[in-house]
């Protein structure tokens, strides 16, 4: 240790050291964690050095040890429906007195004026979540889901429209199980 | 100088406060979750219970003590006023805002986040805008503490900066570093997300950030017990302490090596790769050996005191030591739930071994006996040696403090080591109510009831505890002198290279570290976006 | 001694060292923070010290040694006892 | 007390604590080898698996529709379990997997934040929305195994939990379409 009490010359050993010390963990941690483990774990299921590093490291998915599962799976959807931000603003903007008018001519001869509707055949749409009437009739739409007439009704209606029918039927006051 | 002390009281009773209502809650969680009370209580009323329970545990408690006793080591081992002490009340203020603003959602039940937040899911935003605000309050604390030691070593120049001082630094430089990731997570995702800005969020930069504080915010609270073993145990014990060097050096390698492990929180999360997991393995084992160097350093401490006190033989000095004395009795208590703690923190930081426990109650074990044992036994025993100094009445008798260090300790014990077996047996956390009818969950009904019992035992410590300072305020024992409260060291240093006085060097590597470790895990959402999460309103 | 038991050796000790004019011993008005005793001083006496520091850090060293020791043992023990046994995980 | 003993005593004191901190060196470079080598010789890493996925459309996928979750085993024999972790169930409620063989379980999140375990297993992973969850694993105990989501995600949190049934490699028979189903008992 330098004798002369300045700080600056006593901190020498110090700096020196301290770097010494985090740079030899640093390049320890890279060299097991990024390098030797994937590169050897690599080998045991058939996977190159450059591959197994890049998992490793996070730029390619999978694990370093392992061959990724191929999943060749056709997708067939049950609905096209998809809840993003966008939907969720459709339905946030939706009016419900155009929903009404539209109702007028599209819907109140099965479902009825206030959602309660005429027979056992129709299902009552009072007070029903606007979501889920705004996705049913999106699914007739897109042919997710067939109906000898729903089908056509929905094809002729444009996306805020559904929007708004379903949150005048949501907005129904729902009839009381057991009146 | 002596409005400090109405200053650190201000803060400590608000700590304490919290303290006692969240042990209400921790022992009434305990009870609903077990056997005896399976169907009493909601879920909803469960979170809102560990919300508040974590709240004011992990955000309450410990800022405002810490910020207290910093206070109070600015003002006693500088023997110098405050800096900026207008600043000190407005930022106790802006904290009290900040928790009024946190608890009132959490109590409408808009909060039910837990108090590591979780996004998607999202609070009612005073929630979030509250807790920024008692994290506003502790940054003026930071600077007001970075004011102290830079105006004292102008006085001092060429003077080493007493220890107490220069540790209360190191923690404000810690929590300056670390609520970066905290603040980034609530300012740019969770706040406008609950406040209905944007629809959408990425949960994985959001857990990475939070990664960010969540292992240093552990040091940030540890770091005042510390302070108290360097500082405090020697001189309580009658002895001297081992090594000043020592007790500079392990404060520094807190501040390098707790920051960037922040992620070995994450080592189960998908959206980080091995390589990344490996290297906060490897830093986690490094963040144990400054925990290691003050076992080694305040044992041969003790060992001196003890010796002095003519201990003989190897273990004699043992035997020897003033047991009767709350901080040494704290101490070695805090030292055996530290062993049993950092025993899980070793399995938890065994990379692929962290399967075993990640959430598990062996997390929940770990972080009891460690947080809630050693550290919080030591702000016991911190209070019951400074109350004295701050109310001008001494205890007419150690005994009922020692009584409730015992409590506290063996409720601790008796609560977190089922938590141990349990935890490998796969009982996983946050659960409102167990199906005690399946058979795996059936064999944990027994164990459940006996972490409850230590439970009970801590809840009747806390409320001791509270007795016992509450007791001080009436007290009629004037304190005639009080006792010198700094140890000193076997040498004390006269010439201490720059490096163990101040923060320069330390920072510069700190930043290193930072990039290594969070660079590319942070990088990665910025490079290549993942797709975002849908928010999920609980208010 | 109303003053209870705490480290009353230590208390003596100071008594004597400050009976030179320190400042009213039992002035009503608690003595404020800035008024401590010097830090620097202690009742610890050198030679005692010096005597105790030949053979000092061996307890200690003994006592965390294998208290640390215990606990990697523990590791290794759980890491291959417990952990192994519940299959690879990758 | 001349100076001169004074620092060799100073260097003395901090000679213990170099050997000290060289013992706990040792120490600790034991555990990181045991690490590196079960790493190395078994692949025991944490699982990781940086795939993204967009949690919104999980259902217009192909390997996370409805009709794909479950166990599959592929014509290359091997097992891959798919499961969608959602508020406040894993669907499906229960697979069925072989014991002592490699099996692959694949998670996705289509809304908040889940975590799973399987109680006695090694198996443990968080599944994050916007992510594909992926352990490697073989399972080494038979029997019928509890699989709780341990992220708080939510307040049913406490209910949502799924079952695996382990069984023997012998029993473990694939349909013709390659898939298995949890055997009702």
């Amino acid at each position: 240790m330098a004798q002369s009490s300045d700080p600056r010359v006593l901190d020498q050993p110090w700096r020196i050291w301290a770097t010494i010390a985090v740079s030899s963990i640093m390049l320890v941690g890279i060299l097991l964690g990024v390098v030797i483990i994937p590169v050897v774990q690599g080998r045991s299921d058939g996977i190159d050095a450059f591959t197994a590093i890049c998992r490793a490291l996070g730029i390619l998915p999978g694990s370093p040890a392992r061959q990724q599962v191929s999943d060749r799976t056709p997708p067939s959807p049950v609905s096209q429906v998809v809840w993003t931000s966008g939907v969720l603003q459709i339905l946030a903007d939706a009016k419900p007195e155009r929903g009404q008018a539209k109702a007028q001519e599209v819907c109140v001869a099965c479902h009825g004026d206030k959602g309660v509707s005429m027979g056992p055949q129709f299902p009552h749409l009072a007070g029903q979540s606007g979501a889920a009437i705004y996705k049913q009739l999106n699914d007739y739409r897109s042919g997710s889901r067939a109906h000898p007439q729903m089908t056509d009704v929905a094809k002729a209606l444009d996306e805020p429209t559904l929007a708004d029918i379903a949150a005048y039927y949501a907005a129904q006051p729902t009839r009381s199980p057991n009146p | 100088m002596r409005n400090v002390d109405r200053l650190c009281l201000a803060h400590f009773w608000v700590a304490f406060a919290a303290f006692l209502i969240a042990c209400f809650l921790g022992a009434w969680q305990m009870w609903v979750r077990s056997p005896l009370g399976a169907n009493i209580g909601t879920p909803g009323q469960y979170f809102m219970s560990v919300t508040a329970h974590g709240v004011s545990m992990a955000y309450v408690l410990t800022t405002f003590f810490i910020m207290g006793f910093g206070y109070f080591v600015a003002v006693t081992s500088l023997n110098r006023p405050l800096p900026g002490k207008g600043w000190a009340w407005a930022a106790f203020w802006i904290g009290i805002v900040g928790v009024v603003m946190t608890v009132i959602p959490i109590v409408m039940g808009k909060a039910s986040v837990l108090f590591t937040f979780y996004p998607p899911l999202t609070a009612s935003p005073w929630f979030y805008i509250g807790l920024v605000l008692v994290v506003a309050g502790s940054w003026i604390w930071c600077v007001l503490m970075l004011v102290a030691m830079r105006d004292w070593k102008r006085e001092n120049p060429g003077q080493p900066v007493p220890l107490a001082m220069f540790a209360t630094v190191a923690n404000a430089m810690l929590w300056l570093w670390t609520t970066v990731g905290v603040a980034a997570e609530l300012v740019f995702q969770v706040i406008p997300a609950s406040l209905g800005l944007v629809q959408t969020i990425d949960a994985g930069l959001a857990r990475t950030l939070f990664s960010w504080t969540l292992h240093a915010i552990v040091y940030f609270w540890l770091i005042p017990a510390y302070i108290a073993f360097y500082t405090m145990v020697p001189r309580a014990a009658g002895g001297r302490l081992y090594s000043d060097t020592m007790g500079r050096l392990t404060f520094i390698l807190f501040l390098i090596y707790s920051l960037p492990v922040g992620m070995h929180h994450l080592l189960m999360d998908p959206q980080h790769a091995n390589g990344w997991k490996f290297i906060q393995t490897l830093l986690t084992a490094f963040v144990a050996v400054p925990t290691l160097l003050t076992i080694f350093t305040i044992t041969a401490s003790l060992e001196i005191a003890g010796r002095l006190r003519g201990g003989r033989g190897v273990f004699g000095w043992i035997g020897a030591l003033p047991w009767d004395r709350p901080m040494v009795l704290a101490t070695g208590l805090a030292f055996v739930m530290l062993g049993f703690g950092g025993f899980g923190g070793l399995i938890n930081m065994g990379y692929g071994m962290n399967a075993m426990v990640h959430n598990t109650a062996w997390i929940t074990a770990h972080f009891h006996l460690i947080f809630g044992g050693s550290v919080v036994i030591m702000y016991f025993a911190i209070a019951y040696e400074i109350w004295p100094r701050l109310t001008g009445r001494e205890y007419a008798s150690p005994a009922p403090l020692r009584l409730q260090l015992w409590l506290w300790f063996l409720g601790m014990m008796v609560m977190t080591l089922p938590w141990h077996w349990l935890g490998l047996e796969g009982q996983w956390r946050r659960v409102a109510n167990f199906n005690y009818a399946d058979p795996i969950i059936a064999g944990w009904g027994p164990w459940v009831i006996v972490s409850l019992v230590g439970g009970m035992v801590l809840l009747v410590s806390a409320l001791l505890f509270v007795r016992n300072l509450a007791v001080l305020h009436r007290s009629t024992l004037p304190v005639h002198q009080p006792r010198p409260l700094y140890a000193l060291a076997v040498h004390p240093p006269h010439r201490v290279p720059a490096s163990l006085n101040g923060f320069g060097l330390w920072n510069v590597l700190v930043l290193v570290l930072m990039v290594l470790a969070y660079g590319y895990p942070i990088a990665q959402f910025v490079i290549d976006p993942s797709p975002s999460a849908m928010v999920h309103r609980m208010h | 001694m109303v003053l209870g038991s705490l480290n009353v050796p230590v208390q003596n000790g100071l008594q004597k060292a400050y009976e030179r004019g320190a400042s009213a011993v039992n002035s009503t008005i608690p003595p404020s923070a800035a008024d401590l005793p010097p830090e620097s001083i202690d009742n610890v006496d050198e030679a005692a010290l010096a005597e105790v520091m030949r053979v000092t850090p061996l307890g200690a060293g003994i006592v965390a040694g294998t208290a640390v020791a215990l606990l990697v043992a523990g590791f290794l023990a759980m890491y291959l006892l417990v952990f192994l046994p519940r299959g690879t995980v990758g | 007390m001349t100076d001169r003993p004074v620092e060799a005593h100073e260097r003395r004191i901090l000679g213990t604590e170099l050997l000290w901190a060289f013992g706990v060196g040792v120490l600790i470079a034991a555990t990181l080898s045991l690490i590196v080598f079960t790493a190395l010789s078994r692949d025991i890493n944490p699982p990781s698996n940086v795939e993204r996925i967009d949690p919104k459309t999980l259902h217009l996928s192909g390997e996370f529709a409805e009709h794909n979750l479950g166990t599959t085993v592929g014509p290359d024999g091997r097992v891959t379990a798919r499961f969608i972790a959602t508020q406040f169930m894993f669907v499906p409620r229960c697979v069925a997997v072989p014991q002592g063989r490699p099996v692959t379980l694949r998670f996705a999140a289509p809304d908040v934040l889940h975590g799973l375990l399987i109680t006695g297993t090694n198996v443990n992973t968080m599944v994050v929305p916007g992510f594909v969850a992926q352990v490697h694993t073989e399972f080494t105990r038979t029997g019928d195994l509890l699989m709780p989501c341990h992220e708080y995600c939510g307040l049913g949190h406490s209910e949502m939990w799924a079952t695996v049934q382990v069984v023997p490699d012998s029993q473990f028979k694939p349909g013709p379409d390659g898939r298995v189903s949890c055997a009702q008992r």
